[in-house]
């Protein structure tokens, strides 16, 4: 616990004087590489009340506006992971079936994450539950920063999460089942629910008979229960008001009607075709995206035909043996996708130097552009998350999100200098000590010894994003 | 279907081994299978006590001896190159690293129960080779199927240079310490390694993967010995240093399931001229995986001929006991398998097995 | 309709690139590079490297290539990598094994030398795991070519091998009673292991200088303080390298000889570097971790520890030290180096020239020169930078890895 | 794809067939004359290819005991579509040659190409679908050996140990086929296993016997819940019929009683009391059955509708089996393992239940429960006049490749060739309900048949080309 203590104090300390701004702020920097279109050469950002109000070379700024001068930095909108679930204590809720939980309940905002990915600058974060599970809860979007979960609030309901790939005890065979019997319980729940209603009317209307009495017309039933075209609908589902229905099955309702976003685990190539399949089937298809472990560049055909957008794992590279040879092949997963022509974003490792900015050098450094690089890692998460008119990019009306790096984001000498988020400076590598720490070895005195207290990075148990060491293709035991 | 012209039926039943058929005796059968692979129709074998006397289509019967017409296919008996039964579990002495001197005959039953299981399948004699986990267990022994007989007490000195012979707890403890050790064994010139060294006593020398193979092949070449590599599945593709080495293969069994690499790694051991046999992996309830095994490499494209080689004449030579079995020969002793088809192939069954000129399995 | 199918089928077949068949055994090549990183300072623009029977035969400005690439460095040289059939590899019967090779103990069919090729390390050593206080003779030797590891040596018994701190004690046990196995003997602490190395070379200098009979261990001893190898030290904390120089100083004062001395896995020789100069010892660096710590001893390493040892003057390798995940491959070290303050130059030389002279093979290796052996890696961008990788790969004047197949 | 026409198969005259059968394929006479049977325009191919063949055949072993002579098989959309003397080829076909055509043999109890974990969990109900855990992006290599070794489709089971495995499938080996195209039916069997030593070592006699009592009550419960819904169904006709009449009757006596109760009301005005409605009372609904998707599969198979396969080996369990499931008339029962039937032999010919005999070379690390069982099980009951069928025991998926081996040793162990060649075509394709696609070579039928250079199972014949759905997937050459 004291680590997390540890890191909080760094934190404010240097956050506290620097939050006076009112959202208001204007950057000078030597370049801006605005993620839409030309980068702009000794340019200028204006934010105003968190928003970005003008962006270009020669641009007029209002008088009361307190300039940030980064004419030796280069500016770049902050980096926005699609999928992660770190960033809390215990990711996984052990309840086959739990659409009803909600991540805000478990977000700790001084988690060693928060900080570390701030100073990597990923500014725009969706925390969903853990993969170990049949159909988990409900997900948000977070900026790393902020005192409650309320501050780091981005948008609070960012889908729901479910895995093809077996929960802990479960086989693919069993959790197939589970996945479709959640879906046909909620089937048979909506259809008792609109009998029983039904029958309720019948037999209201003969006591009315039977009684004398003429029945009053029914007074309009408000809230539809079932709206839009989904996979299956239960007939006369407009009887039962939305209220009405148990508030455990009402996300999945949500997700049958495409409401929300579903978030679909799937561990191995065959778990995208079970996914695919339940989603399909269920009509929320259109409302997909798949987060794969890198041995799912294998059911690339499927994806694409699918024509749903992907999170790719950490590990870029997959590694294979041989089952006859014996002999290694390497894959690199993100050009598979490209090729095949599937929407996909970058997601960073648990190794911290190894955040966006690296997944997406090592694109560049297979052979792909740095356009399509630089995109998988801002705007093509921030368009799967819905948010592709507030982050992702530098361009007027947008949120005021804002890294100043002191040279080319790809580049492995580069440090993220400034972190301003909605128009205030919330990161300075300079006060930070932690990376002073890790860089040049001493401590500034007055602060926690060296190294006593490491905050442990946390393993999910499924989604350990080490390289998979392919199991030993055991030629020589036989 | 058996034309019996002497009253053979009368005798016991096939199931109590060792009842002699008479002193003289012959068998003609439809296909009889010699050593260099020739396969002689309606030839018959001439057996006069436990040994050979003639083999050819033209021999004349002695008036009075027995003639047995088969209508099917004879060959000499197979040989298993390792195996446990009849040893029940002393077959390596855990208390030291070497046993000097050792001599796995001395844990030879005769008559054990697991015995029985071999004959079925056709297999008359069989090597006592120790099970891994010590640098030198002594010499392996070859001994019958049934009956007494110990064909050979010092048939080869045994070497462990695989993982499974080096213990974390017990020098040496990796394959560097290994070769020091027996390097001095063999310097010191006396005994079982003394005869190796000067190429005397052939060697087995278990190795698994294919880097011990590679470091047993250096090894042998380094001391100019002569024997064979026990174990290795993939043995097969370093048939050529093998070849070089002038060393022969103990194989694993193959299984059914086992891997197409390991099987086609014995037909680059028939292309390269290696000769090598078939260990059973253990006691008798595996006595059938030999034919399986030949089974599937035939299918993979062995020829049968090959095959059949590798359970008679060539398991023979590599146990260093080609002059005493592993083929139909004058002089050699009388272990004759009357099959219904050709024994290579799975659909075909054992119907008669003699050890010594004994009927010990089946009936004439 | 069919005849036409057949006309594009054969015009498809002869336009289809030379794949890499026929080219496995082409020994001639020419490479063109905008930039050939010959050496450390030492940069050629827009020049061409020719190598022709292994060997680099002509370099300099101008020039053709069957193939062109951004950049050219020599094949990368790692001092310090764990290639092994884990315990098998080690002699643990007793702690001191001068004699013993880990040629003997290696398998050259493992998956994990072609995987080190890939990432541009030509040149390897392979020294013994850090069980015994004295682990062995180590092997350099090249990680492509024919599956035997006598043909790949480059260099035999190169350096004697041995550890300093926890590791090599971990596992033993005090004598209580009757010993259980061979485990229960000294040394169970850091002393005892420092003890053990003075003892050994203690006994086998005064055993010479008496004129005593001498065995296979004690010989293996004499060379080194003869200085005909050197002796890598494997020592993580401040405290075990500081116990190293030590060591080495007494064997001088006691003039039994004066060895030279290289520190592996030095993850702490930041913290106190005047040891290091003073016994003129060199340094390679374990993998540099991603939250500081790492090794059997927590040690910390900075991130800037590469650039200061360079500043102190400090002869520096870097080394993947066996991690296996791509990310902490050898050029990503140079790369995590150069973010620490390291300069190019000094990063080209922390994974060519100087492991090289380190092991003494750098008449053959560690850099591009006419005659030196044709180990060259070919980038598709500034080498070490995070956008590049090693697209191109020789060994010996054999294409392994094809820049052409890429896209 | 209605297939669950419950045939009665006349109990085969053992000796005579089989003699009957021997000599056709040795002696090999005229033969009938083959008439030419083209296949109706409108069958629907079991997978659409495009590719087309014509194969010239020595010998056609259509089915076990019926073989015509030098015939041309027409391979067209994935199916036979036609088979006779003077089949003409269209122009441009490829043709293929070989001595003998018969129908692919089938692996009735193989693990090759499920999900590893799906094979092992023991946690599966009646309800779970090994469709979903086919794994097709797996174990490619071993299934293009099962093809070349003939093998042309399996039953596969998820959950082989469990007391209760879930629905079967039989699926293609083709490992260029998709999920879909790959399964030839998705339920196939019910699979259940008595007294099997579940990794805990050998189970006490009243364990043993209480999994026999539980495979009994899974079929009442069946029974009960198909009842049950019958049931409902009828009471519910009832209930509604009468409900019809007495809303009828009110509509007609809705003014008398508005009447009265005006009447009613304006007294109890007057009396300044308080006005009691007439009490209405009517009998309720009957309730509808929860829907219980493990109770409905057991249903099916209590029906007859899928076979039910239990693995069970020792005498005991066996005869107590036999003895609880004699009250289930339609049950259509098999026994899988069946080390000890010898000694209930007549029963299980009397009763028509055929035995799925898997082969063994008895390892020395084989189960408690498999010991003693060798090579010539199968031929010993074969002699008892039981209907054996052969399998590779579903335990590794190797195995399934060395099923014609394994045969061919239960052929040199005791064994009749001809019904062990029945075992492997159409003795399998009948008792997992696929016969209407694969087992024979008859026109319509799906095109997985196999061209030997001789008789099938022989130790000299090897297989030459393999067709699978009307795709040729091996040839000498490959």
């Amino acid at each position: 616990m004291r680590s997390t203590i540890q890191s909080a104090l760094a934190l404010t300390l240097l956050a506290a004087p620097l939050l006076a701004g009112d959202g208001r702020l204007a950057i000078r920097a030597g370049k801006i590489i605005t993620q839409a279109g030309e980068a702009i050469i000794d340019g200028t950002i204006v934010i105003e009340n968190g928003r970005i109000t003008a962006v270009g070379a020669e641009v007029e700024v209002p008088w009361d506006v307190e300039v940030l001068d980064a004419t030796h930095l280069t500016a770049f909108p902050g980096f926005v992971e699609a999928h992660g679930n770190r960033g809390m204590d215990r990711p996984n809720e052990n309840i086959d079936v739990a659409p009803f939980l909600n991540i805000r309940d478990s977000i700790d905002p001084v988690n060693f994450y928060f900080e570390d990915s701030l100073r990597w600058g990923v500014t725009t974060i969706n925390v969903q539950q853990g993969a170990s599970c049949v159909i988990g809860g409900q997900g948000m979007v977070v900026k790393p920063f902020g005192m409650t979960v309320e501050e780091m609030l981005v948008r609070p309901a960012s889908g729901i999460k479910l895995s093809a790939s077996p929960k802990s005890g479960k086989s693919r065979a069993t959790q197939a089942q589970a996945l479709r019997k959640a879906f046909t319980e909620l089937e048979h729940y909506l259809a008792g629910l609109v009998q029983k209603q039904k029958d309720g009317d019948d037999s209201a209307r003969r006591e009315a008979l039977y009684q004398g009495r003429d029945l009053d017309s029914e007074e309009a039933r408000e809230g539809r229960a079932q709206a839009g075209s989904a996979a299956w609908t239960v007939a006369d589902l407009e009887l039962i008001p939305r209220g009405e229905i148990d508030e455990k099955q009402a996300p999945l309702l949500d997700l049958v009607e495409g409401r929300i976003p579903a978030w679909f685990y799937c561990g191995a190539p065959m778990d995208v075709r079970v996914a695919l399949e339940v989603a399909r089937k269920n009509g929320f298809l259109a409302q997909t995206t798949l987060v794969l472990a890198s041995s799912c560049w294998k059911a690339a055909d499927e994806i694409a035909e699918a024509g749903v957008p992907v999170v790719l794992s950490a590990a870029l590279m997959h590694i294979e043996r041989d089952p006859v040879t014996g002999e290694e092949i390497e894959t690199f997963v993100p050009k598979v996708f490209k090729e095949k022509g599937v929407r996909y974003a970058l997601a960073s490792s648990n190794q911290s130097t190894q955040s966006l900015w690296f997944q997406a050098a090592s694109c560049v450094a297979q052979g792909m552009s740095r356009a399509e690089a630089l995109a998988a890692v801002t705007t093509v998460p921030a368009d799967i998350l819905g948010l592709g008119k507030r982050v992702g990019s530098l361009e007027k009306g947008k949120d005021g999100n804002v890294l100043l790096l002191s040279g080319d984001p790809l580049s492995v000498t580069s440090f993220v200098e400034y972190v301003v988020l909605e128009g205030s400076t919330v990161y300075d590598r300079s006060k930070d000590v932690r990376m002073r720490h890790l860089l040049e070895g001493e401590t500034p005195e007055g602060t926690a010894p060296a190294g006593s207290e490491e905050p442990k990075v946390h393993e999910h148990e499924d989604e350990v994003v080490t390289e998979e060491e392919p199991v030993d293709a055991g030629e020589d035991k036989e | 279907m058996l034309i019996l012209s002497l009253a053979l039926a009368s005798l016991a039943p096939a199931s109590k081994p060792l009842a002699p058929v008479s002193e003289v005796f012959a068998i003609r059968a439809e296909q009889l299978h010699l050593a260099d692979g020739t396969v002689l129709e309606n030839g018959l074998v001439l057996v006069d006590g436990d040994t050979i006397a003639a083999v050819g289509s033209g021999v004349s019967v002695p008036a009075g001896a027995a003639l047995v017409e088969h209508a099917g296919h004879l060959t000499t008996g197979l040989i298993a190159l390792g195996e446990h039964a009849g040893g029940s579990g002393e077959l390596r002495d855990s208390t030291r690293t070497v046993l000097a001197g050792g001599r796995l005959a001395h844990a030879f039953a005769p008559g054990h129960s697991q015995l029985e299981a071999l004959l079925a399948e056709g297999i008359t004699s069989l090597v006592l080779a120790p099970s891994a986990g010590s640098l030198s267990a002594g010499c392996t022994a070859v001994v019958k199927s049934a009956g007494d007989t110990v064909v050979s007490e010092r048939a080869q000195l045994h070497i462990g240079l695989s993982s499974a012979s080096l213990l974390s707890n017990r020098r040496p403890t990796s394959y560097s310490g290994a070769l020091r050790d027996l390097e001095a064994l063999l310097s010191s010139a006396h005994g079982d390694f003394g005869a190796a060294a000067r190429g005397e006593l052939p060697v087995l020398i278990e190795a698994r993967s294919r880097h011990e193979v590679q470091r047993a092949v250096a090894f042998v070449a380094e001391h100019k010995l002569r024997g064979a590599i026990s174990g290795a599945p993939l043995a097969g593709e370093l048939a050529a240093d093998i070849a070089a080495a002038g060393l022969s293969v103990i194989s694993d069994p193959r299984s059914p399931g086992a891997s197409q690499r390991s099987i086609d790694a014995l037909l680059s051991l028939a292309e390269a001229g290696v000769p090598f046999g078939f260990k059973l992996a253990s006691p008798a309830r595996h006595a059938n995986t030999l034919r399986m095994g030949v089974a599937l490499c035939v299918r993979r494209g062995l020829s049968p001929a090959t095959a059949l080689r590798s359970l008679t004449v060539d398991a023979a030579r590599i146990a260093g006991v080609d002059e005493r079995i592993g083929a139909l020969a004058t002089g050699r002793d009388a272990d004759l398998v009357l099959w219904s088809g050709h024994p290579t192939d799975l659909t075909s069954s054992v119907k008669a097995v003699l050890i010594d000129g004994q009927l010990v399995y089946g009936e004439l | 309709m069919i005849p036409t199918l057949l006309l594009t089928l054969a015009t498809a077949a002869n336009l289809a690139p030379v794949t890499g068949t026929q080219d496995d055994e082409r020994t001639r090549w020419s490479i063109h590079a905008e930039k050939i990183y010959a050496a450390p300072g030492e940069l050629i623009e827009n020049g061409s490297v020719r190598v022709d029977a292994g060997k680099i035969t002509r370099l300099g400005s101008g020039g053709g290539g069957d193939i062109s690439v951004y950049a050219i460095t020599a094949g990368l040289v790692d001092a310090s990598v764990r290639i092994h059939e884990d315990r098998l590899s080690v002699e643990e019967s007793s702690e001191i094994q001068p004699a013993l090779r880990v040629a003997d103990t290696l398998d050259p069919f493992s998956h994990l030398w072609q995987r080190q090729l890939r990432s541009g390390v030509t040149t390897v050593m392979v020294s013994p795991l850090d069980r015994n206080v004295v682990g062995g003779l180590s092997v350099v030797l090249k990680t492509g070519g024919p599956e035997n590891i006598a043909a790949r040596t480059v260099a035999v018994d190169a350096a004697l091998c041995g550890a300093i701190g926890s590791s090599p004690s971990r596992g033993n046990h005090a004598v209580y009673g009757l010993p259980t196995d061979f485990f229960s003997r000294r040394p169970t602490t850091r002393m005892g292991v420092e003890w053990e190395w003075r003892r050994a070379f203690y006994d086998a200098a005064l055993a010479q200088r008496h004129g005593a009979e001498l065995d296979e261990d004690a010989r293996g001893l004499l060379q080194v303080l003869a200085g005909v190898r050197p002796l890598f030290i494997q020592a993580w904390a401040t405290q075990d390298i500081r116990t190293a120089a030590f060591f080495v100083e007494e064997m001088a004062r006691e003039d039994f000889g004066q060895i030279r001395l290289i520190v592996d896995a030095a993850a702490e020789a930041w913290k106190e570097p005047a040891f290091l100069v003073r016994t003129g010892a060199g340094v390679v660096l374990p993998p540099f971790p991603h939250n500081g710590r790492s090794g059997p001893d927590r040690a910390f390493t900075a991130w800037s520890s590469a650039a200061q040892l360079h500043a102190a003057g400090i002869p520096l390798a870097l080394s993947s030290h066996g991690a296996q995940s791509p990310a902490d491959r050898l050029d990503r070290q140079a790369g995590y180096a150069m973010r620490g303050g390291l300069p190019f130059d000094a990063a080209l030389a922390a994974v060519t020239l100087t492991p090289a002279r380190m092991l003494g093979v750098d008449e053959s290796v560690g850099s591009i020169a006419v005659g030196k052996d044709a180990d060259l890696v070919l980038w598709n961008g500034e080498p070490f930078a995070a956008t590049s990788r090693a697209v191109g790969v020789l060994l010996e004047g054999r294409l392994i890895v094809d820049p052409r197949e890429e896209n | 794809m209605s297939r669950r026409s419950t045939f009665n198969r006349v109990a085969p005259n053992r000796v005579a067939l089989a003699a009957l059968a021997a000599l056709s394929i040795i002696a090999a006479p005229a033969g009938a004359e083959p008439a030419t049977r083209t296949a109706p325009d409108d069958g629907d191919p079991a997978a659409e290819s495009s590719e087309q063949y014509l194969i010239n055949a020595g010998r056609v072993i259509v089915r076990p005991g019926e073989v015509l002579e030098n015939v041309r098989i027409l391979v067209r959309g994935g199916s036979i579509a036609a088979l006779g003397r003077d089949v003409e080829a269209p122009e441009g076909i490829e043709e293929i040659s070989g001595a003998v055509v018969c129908a692919g043999f089938i692996d009735p109890w193989s693990a090759l190409g499920v999900d590893a974990g799906s094979l092992r969990d023991q946690r599966t109900e009646p309800a779970t679908r090994t469709a979903d855990a086919i794994d097709v992006h797996g174990q490619r290599h071993l299934r293009r050996e099962a093809l070349r070794a003939g093998v042309v489709a399996a039953r596969v089971q998820a959950g082989g140990l469990a007391r209760v495995g879930g629905v079967g499938a039989v699926v293609r080996l083709n490992p260029d086929l998709s999920a879909a195209e790959a399964l030839v039916l998705p339920d196939a069997v019910l699979a259940m296993s008595v007294g099997l030593s579940r990794g805990g070592g050998a189970m006490d006699v009243f364990d043993r016997q209480g999994e026999v009592d539980r495979v009994r009550g899974a079929l009442d419960s069946g029974l009960a819940y198909r009842q049950n819904e019958v049931e409902y169904r009828y009471d519910l006709e009832e209930w509604e019929k009468a409900m019809a009449e007495k809303e009828a009757d009110l509509e007609k006596d809705f003014k008398k009683a508005k009447k009265d109760r005006d009447k009613g009301l304006a007294k109890a005005e007057e009396d300044d009391k308080e006005f009691k409605e007439k009490k209405y009372k009517e009998d309720k609904k009957p309730r509808k059955p929860s829907f219980d998707s493990n109770k409905a599969a057991l249903a099916r198979a209590a029906h007859g509708e899928l076979p039910l396969v239990v693995q069970v080996h020792r005498a005991a369990e066996l005869r107590e089996l036999l003895k609880a499931t004699a009250g289930v008339d339609r049950l259509r029962l098999v026994l899988a393992g069946a080390t000890e039937a010898e000694s209930v032999a007549e029963t299980l010919v009397e009763r028509r239940v055929s035995v799925l005999v898997a082969p063994s070379l008895a390892r020395s690390d084989a189960r408690d429960e498999w010991a003693g069982a060798d090579l010539g099980l199968a031929g010993r009951l074969e002699q008892a006049g039981v209907e054996v069928l052969l399998g590779s025991g579903g335990e590794t998926p190797d195995l399934t490749r060395d099923l014609p081996l394994l045969a061919a040793s239960a052929v040199g162990h005791g064994l009749e060739r001809e019904a062990a060649f029945e075992a492997l075509t159409i003795g399998a394709a009948r008792s997992l309900d696929v016969a209407d696609q694969l087992g024979t070579v008859e026109v319509g039928k799906s095109a997985d048949i196999l061209v030997l250079d001789g008789a099938p199972l022989l130790g000299t014949t090897s297989v030459q080309y393999v067709f699978s759905a009307g795709r040729l997937v091996v040839t000498p050459q490959n």
